[in-house]
């Protein structure tokens, strides 16, 4: 018999109703979490802090001149180009505003299409047993052992033409869709076991019912911190891909700006404006998705921890 | 094994031989092994993944020897004319004009023998030379570097996870998370810019300097000594962060276990708490961690060889990207595979080593 | 700090506490007195007194059962004995005097070296409280090891395997158990080998903490005879935590009754069940279904108490039956009614005094 | 009158044989027959330890398990050949109260949303209102303030006013047979007291039977008529409660009732010879499973399979000791059930 004392003292729910309730049992527990939960907060801060700057650059930046030839070449950040520009006549102010929410973008693709696969093969899996989970745990299985970048590749070079940044994103998510699908497994697993979906069966409901109605509530913090670490996941693969040369030379992306840094080698150039405006992009892009994925990750197992 | 016995004696098979009813016995416990098991996944693995290789390029129906001939005209090559006789002697020299069937079973037989076929751009040249060669600089650093940083990244995230831990720990752990969210390319390139550019200490970039040969003379071995401080940095510094954060995880976790409890109430002395409770316990799924990581593990280093220049695979697989010499990609690509699941394989099996509770024998 | 050896304390066999348990050897000596003992948790919807002024003594060769419902402070007041006590909770006052020591003032490797020589905790049985990857007679043997002093000689290998033997022979294990891991026990066959573990230091006071939970009815009746023989084997003292009052009628010298933190009753078995004084042990023994005849089921009305808004006064007036108006006044203290009966309760506060 | 539900010699094995006979199988409910007819209503105790296959016996009665062997039939019919509409009427016939108060709940949802899913399910009420109605007439029946446990979320509430929401659940769906796995095993002493009375009156005065399994033999001689006690998958005796618990025959029930700590000081266990060590045994396949611990134990025992055997017309027992009786014909261990319901009086505790 546990002695917990957390359960013992009650909250009461406000009685009035509408609004102001929902506020009150969905809203301000999650207020009240979030303000102890620091890490999620500084992520958000970070990520939504650079989009923001993004935002006002597209507004008072010519960003056409993120073309070639647009610009005189190797001038070292200036009054008119605050961020200098590259050996190709390109305003780095321009391509640091394209650039980085393109990949973002690409990021976002590829998670939701990872995390929407792995998601079904999860429930399909897990919640079916039987030959199902067999035949997608050993797909995951071989999944983990080919690395998503070499198959890209691969795909890459046989599609022959450069990809369109969504085609990107959807391929690195047809590629990465395992490492979700394996921890919504694990989680899904633990969750079947648990007595209230037993007794939801016993009530009548459908295999779908159960799911959507009983699963699906208590996975979606666990859900959204694995999509944060699948975009981030994506974002290293695509800046990945674009840096050995396989990406699409037409786009200012982060990775094909660091691919034309490592092709004119920059840093022998001691052209440092043009790399570290890009490196300082991905490092907050990194930071603040890990922070966010740390803090929902905190969120999501403490519930879960406690029920199994 | 008594059941196995009774079935081979009431079977309708004439009077069996001791011998034959024992190697009933010996082939049950051999294939219910768990090594043997865990050895067919491996080769199953492997063969799934070269299987998946050899479709990819016939689904887009491009002739991989056509487009590369396409690419040499493109970029205005002496062999501007009689591009289609070309492509036709080296479709008959790769058996590509061999029906598809043919063309996998060869594939996989070639494979088996671990033959990986010929290159095109460096024609005479097969992709094993190519590959073996630059696969002993990989392993060579890499392979020790990656050890190394997970050594150390899981005694730091150990420490960090411990409650009576040194007090200057702590401030480590924030450089430490960033450090682990930047990916080791671009760590590399922050290295090259600081110590190799601006310092000068350490070469930009390159195996070994490119005036000498290699030979097994001392200075020689310095030299590449020199070349390979800072890709190795680069990737220790990212990793210690991802592995010392994974552990200080696991260590939590483990605290409060009831053992942990039980291990205060018998008054045993703190270190051995930390070592031979806590930490042996949090190594557990640290070590399943390392196994599910390796691909994104590989797939970083060959990145940072990259901007290195580094001559291990990855440089290797750059080139032949340009080259689009495709079976040379092909190749390198297989190789890595192999190395992945040889790693996964080999760290199933000792896992058991680890945690008795892992059933080895199938009694 | 000298210990009294086992001829010591067999010569004093003077029968202070009466007890119908044939075999039972105690003395006058004092094994544990505690007094005041108090935990609080600070949570940030105030302080939980978990165990509040806690005040009992133990005699050398007792058996003290400590029984009370969820939420009653009763394995939080173990874990305290063994200063166990784990953040956000504390033990804010009060002292714990063992062997002619306060172990609540001891330095932190002071109590470490008094965990297991002096006193030794059995952990519950539910818990997987062995370490799933070390060997059983590695579990048994680092205890020993960690409590030598400097100058004791150490313990060959041979030696140690010995000691490991004798142990779990006299817990009723098969020697060849040192070698298994803990996953291939049974929930009984652990609970033995953290029994051998108790007993490695001959300690004065093993507290055994709900030792039987989760065990199968028969295997909990073994394993509690077990507990008894080893501790009379030992002459040492026992407190047994736990809810079960079948198990402790079987079991007990004497029983303490906790509720929402505080000790509300003391003394003999045969007399706290056969006449309960405070108004919770009434219905707490009235509410026991009997294997004997079929009754009307009885339970206690009301909610059991929330730690954290207890009330000024008694915090059982709200269930209690024979209330009147000052117990929701005054907290009422533990007052003896002769010999080891003490409670704590209004209604017997005249007859004290008369 | 045809039974309402019956297993006809089922067994149940979990495990694998696995590739090359690797696999381990292991037994959880081996030949049982037993049935529960359509008018009488009566409280029959599954009693056994942990590893004894009441659980699983259980999940097969609400269906969540197939035998491997034998077969269970609903209302005459083959259980795994029903329609939907017979499978959904099932459904609604047999309905559980699980053991866990906190593991019955959603954390997600308030705890209204385990009244309110049954109702939607099998469409129970026509209204809003109606809906309403029934579950705070529910609640009032199992001791509950609707104001207060409606409208909260589980952790709200103590593990004693969750498990009687879940008897209201039961109530509002009026199954033929409610199947209560250890409702009381997690819940304090003095809270048991109320819920095992509102499982009582559910039978008495709604006519459902109730199949309670439990480890506790105390809980089980107050609130049942019948009991059917299990070792390792078989029924080792059954009868009604006033005949076997007074007088059991078979030694591993009467191991089972001596071993019970009674809550009085003055006759203790005492100190008889250390049984025979019961964990370090290993399982034995052929003749009676309980030979390896049994303190009766016979040569014969380790290899022949003890049938049933008649004690009295209202106990039976699986043991060699009582082989002279005959083996009965009809393996259906109801039969020696009490059927006919004279009211149980409750003689006035004494407090």
């Amino acid at each position: 018999m546990a002695e917990s004392f957390a359960s013992s003292d009650s909250m009461n729910p406000s009685s009035n109703g509408g609004w102001n309730q929902f506020n009150e049992e969905r809203i301000t527990p999650i207020k009240k979490y979030a303000l102890r939960n620091p890490s999620l907060i500084v992520g958000m801060a970070l990520l939504f802090g650079m989009l923001f700057l993004v935002g006002i650059g597209h507004l008072i930046w010519d960003t056409e001149m993120f073309r070639p030839l647009s610009t005189p070449t190797r001038l070292p950040p200036t009054g008119e180009h605050p961020f200098g520009t590259d050996t190709q006549g390109r305003d780095l102010l321009a391509i640091a505003i394209l650039g980085t929410p393109l990949t973002l973008r690409i990021g976002l693709i590829a998670g939701i299409t990872a995390i929407s696969l792995g998601t079904v093969a999860a429930f399909l899996s897990a919640y079916y047993r039987g030959v199902i989970d067999g035949a997608i745990r050993s797909v995951v299985d071989v999944g983990l052992a080919m690395p998503a970048l070499l198959i890209l590749i691969l795909v890459r070079i046989n599609v022959g033409r450069e990809l369109s940044t969504d085609e990107m994103g959807i391929a690195i998510g047809l590629t990465s869709w395992v490492f979700p699908a394996r921890t919504i497994r694990s989680q899904v697993l633990v969750m079947r076991e648990q007595a209230y979906v037993e007794l939801s069966r016993l009530s009548g409901t459908s295999g779908m019912g159960i799911i959507f109605k009983e699963m699906m509530p208590n996975l979606i913090p666990y859900i959204t911190a694995s999509l944060v670490a699948s975009v981030a996941g994506a974002i290293l693969a695509s800046i990945g891909l674009e840096a050995i040369g396989l990406g699409n030379f037409s786009q200012p992306t982060l990775g094909m700006t660091i691919y034309w840094n490592i092709q004119f080698s920059s840093i022998t150039l001691g052209m440092w404006w043009w790399w570290v405006p890009p490196l300082v992009a991905i490092v907050i892009v990194f930071v603040s998705l890990f922070l966010i994925s740390s803090g929902l990750d905190e969120w999501s197992n403490p519930r879960l921890r406690k029920r199994v | 094994m008594t059941e196995q016995s009774e079935v081979a004696e009431n079977s309708s098979l004439p009077k069996l031989t001791s011998l034959a009813r024992s190697s009933i016995q010996i082939l049950a416990g051999i294939l219910g092994n768990f090594v043997v098991k865990r050895f067919l996944f491996f080769l199953f693995v492997v063969w799934i993944a070269a299987t998946v290789i050899f479709i990819i390029p016939r689904l887009s129906g491009q002739d991989p020897v056509k487009e590369k001939l396409l690419l040499e005209a493109q970029r205005g090559g002496a062999m501007q004319t009689g591009l289609d006789e070309m492509a036709k002697t080296y479709q008959k020299r790769f058996g590509l004009d061999q029906p598809l069937w043919t063309q996998y079973v060869n594939y996989i037989s070639d494979l088996a023998r671990l033959n990986l076929g010929v290159s095109i751009a460096f024609f005479p040249r097969t992709v094993n030379d190519i590959v073996f060669e630059s696969l002993m600089w990989t392993l060579g650093l890499m392979g020790t570097v990656t050890i190394l940083a997970f050594v150390l990244g899981t005694l730091a995230g150990a420490f960090l996870g411990w409650p009576r831990r040194p007090g200057w720990l702590q401030y480590v752990f924030m450089p430490l998370l960033t450090l682990s969210a930047i990916p080791q390319y671009l760590l590399a390139m922050i290295l090259i810019f600081i110590i190799a550019f601006k310092l000068g200490w350490l070469p930009l970039f390159g195996g070994y300097s490119p005036s000498t040969l290699p030979n097994l003379s001392w200075d020689f071995i310095v030299d590449v000594l020199r070349h390979a401080i800072l890709p190795a940095f680069a990737i220790i510094f990212s990793a210690i962060g991802f592995w010392a954060i994974g552990m200080r995880g696991m260590m939590i976790n483990t605290q409060g276990e009831d053992y942990m409890i039980q291990a205060d109430a018998k008054g045993l002395k703190g270190s051995r708490i930390f070592m031979r409770y806590a930490v042996r316990n949090a190594l557990l799924p640290q070590v399943t961690g390392l196994a599910l990581v390796l691909g994104t593990i590989v797939t970083g280093q060959v990145l940072v060889e990259r901007v290195f220049s580094y001559p291990g695979i990855g440089d290797i697989l750059f080139q032949a990207i340009r080259l689009s010499d495709f079976f040379v990609i092909r190749g390198i690509v297989i190789v890595i595979i192999l190395g992945i699941a040889g790693a996964t394989f080999l760290l199933d099996v000792l896992y058991p080593l680890l945690d008795p509770r892992i059933k080895v024998r199938n009694t | 700090m000298v210990q009294p050896t086992i001829e010591e304390t067999r010569l004093s066999t003077k029968q202070t506490i009466q007890t119908y348990r044939e075999g039972a050897r105690i003395t006058d000596v004092d094994a544990l007195v505690v007094e005041d003992l108090s935990v609080y948790y600070e949570t940030d919807t105030g302080t939980v007194k978990a165990c509040d002024d806690v005040t009992f003594t133990l005699k050398q060769g007792e058996r003290f059962a400590l029984v009370g419902e969820s939420g009653s402070g009763k394995t939080t007041l173990a874990m305290a004995l063994m200063r166990l006590t784990r953040p956000p909770g504390h033990i804010a006052k009060g002292s714990v005097m063992l062997n002619g020591r306060d172990i609540t003032k001891l330095t932190e490797d002071e109590m470490r070296k008094t965990r297991l020589s002096e006193l030794a905790l059995v952990p519950q049985g539910a818990m997987n409280s062995l370490n799933p990857v070390m060997r059983i007679e590695r579990q048994i043997t680092d205890g020993i090891i960690d409590h030598l002093e400097e100058d004791d000689p150490t313990p060959t290998k041979v030696d140690l395997q010995e000691t490991v033997r004798d142990l779990l022979t006299r817990v009723g294990l098969r020697p060849s158990v040192g070698r298994l891991f803990p996953h291939e026990l049974s929930g009984g066959m652990k609970q033995r080998v953290a029994m051998a573990i108790g007993i490695s230091l001959r300690p004065k006071l093993i507290i055994a903490d709900e030792p039987t939970s989760a065990l199968d009815v028969v295997v909990q009746r073994q394993i509690m005879q077990t507990l008894g023989r080893l501790q009379e084997g030992l002459d040492a003292s026992i407190m047994l935590v736990g809810h079960d009052m079948g198990l402790v009628a079987q079991f007990a010298d004497t029983i303490g009754v906790m509720y929402a933190g505080k000790l509300v009753e003391i003394g003999p078995v045969e007399e706290v069940f056969s006449d309960p004084k405070h108004p919770y042990t009434k219905l707490l023994i009235g509410s026991l279904p009997s294997l004997q005849e079929k009754r009307e089921f009885l339970g206690i009305p009301g909610l059991p108490p929330q730690l954290i808004f207890l009330p000024e006064g008694c915090a059982f007036e709200d269930r209690c039956p024979s209330r009147f108006e000052k117990c929701q006044a005054a907290i009422p203290d533990l007052i003896n009614l002769g010999g080891r009966r003490e409670v704590a309760c209004h209604l017997y506060e005249e007859e004290a005094k008369s | 009158m045809s039974a309402f539900l019956e297993l006809d010699h089922v067994t149940k094995t979990f495990g694998s044989e696995g590739m090359f006979g690797s696999g381990s199988v292991t037994v959880a409910v081996d030949d049982v027959s037993l049935s529960i007819d359509e008018d009488e209503s009566s409280i029959t105790t599954v009693a056994g330890e942990s590893g004894s296959g009441k659980t699983t016996l259980a999940r097969l009665l609400l269906g969540s398990h197939v035998p491997n062997a034998g077969k269970m039939l609903y209302r005459g019919k083959d259980f795994t050949r029903l329609t939907r509409r017979e499978r959904r009427n099932f459904r609604r016939e047999i309905q559980p109260i699980f053991q866990d108060p906190f593991e019955s709940y959603n954390p997600f949802y308030k705890v209204d949303h385990v009244l309110d899913e049954p109702i939607k399910n099998f469409r129970l009420a026509s209204s809003g209102s109606e809906k309403q109605q029934m579950i705070e007439d529910a609640l009032e029946m199992v001791g509950l303030v609707p104001e207060e446990t409606l409208g909260r979320f589980p952790h709200q509430l103590s593990g004693g006013q969750r498990q009687r929401v879940m008897v209201a659940r039961a109530l509002l769906l009026k199954p033929r047979v409610i199947l209560a796995d250890e409702p009381v095993s997690m819940v304090d002493a003095s809270l048991r007291a109320t819920i095992l009375d509102s499982i009582r009156r559910l039978n008495r005065d709604l006519g459902i039977s109730v199949i309670y399994i439990t480890h506790d033999l105390t809980t089980a001689y107050q609130i049942s008529d019948n009991i059917m006690v299990m070792y390792r998958g078989t029924v080792v005796e059954a009868g009604t409660v006033d005949a076997v618990i007074p007088d059991p025959q078979h030694p591993y029930t009467k191991l089972l009732i001596e071993s019970i700590p009674q809550p009085d000081p003055k006759n203790r266990w005492g100190s008889e010879p250390p049984q025979q060590n019961w964990d370090t045994s290993d399982l034995q396949i052929a003749g009676c499973r309980f030979a390896d611990r049994c303190p009766a134990v016979m040569d014969r025992c380790h290899d022949t399979k003890p049938a049933q055997y008649l004690v009295n017309d209202h106990q039976l027992t699986a043991c060699l000791l009582h082989e002279e009786n005959g083996e009965m014909t009809d393996t259906d261990i109801t039969t020696t059930f009490q059927t006919e319901k004279e009211t149980i009086k409750a003689i006035p505790a004494n407090s």
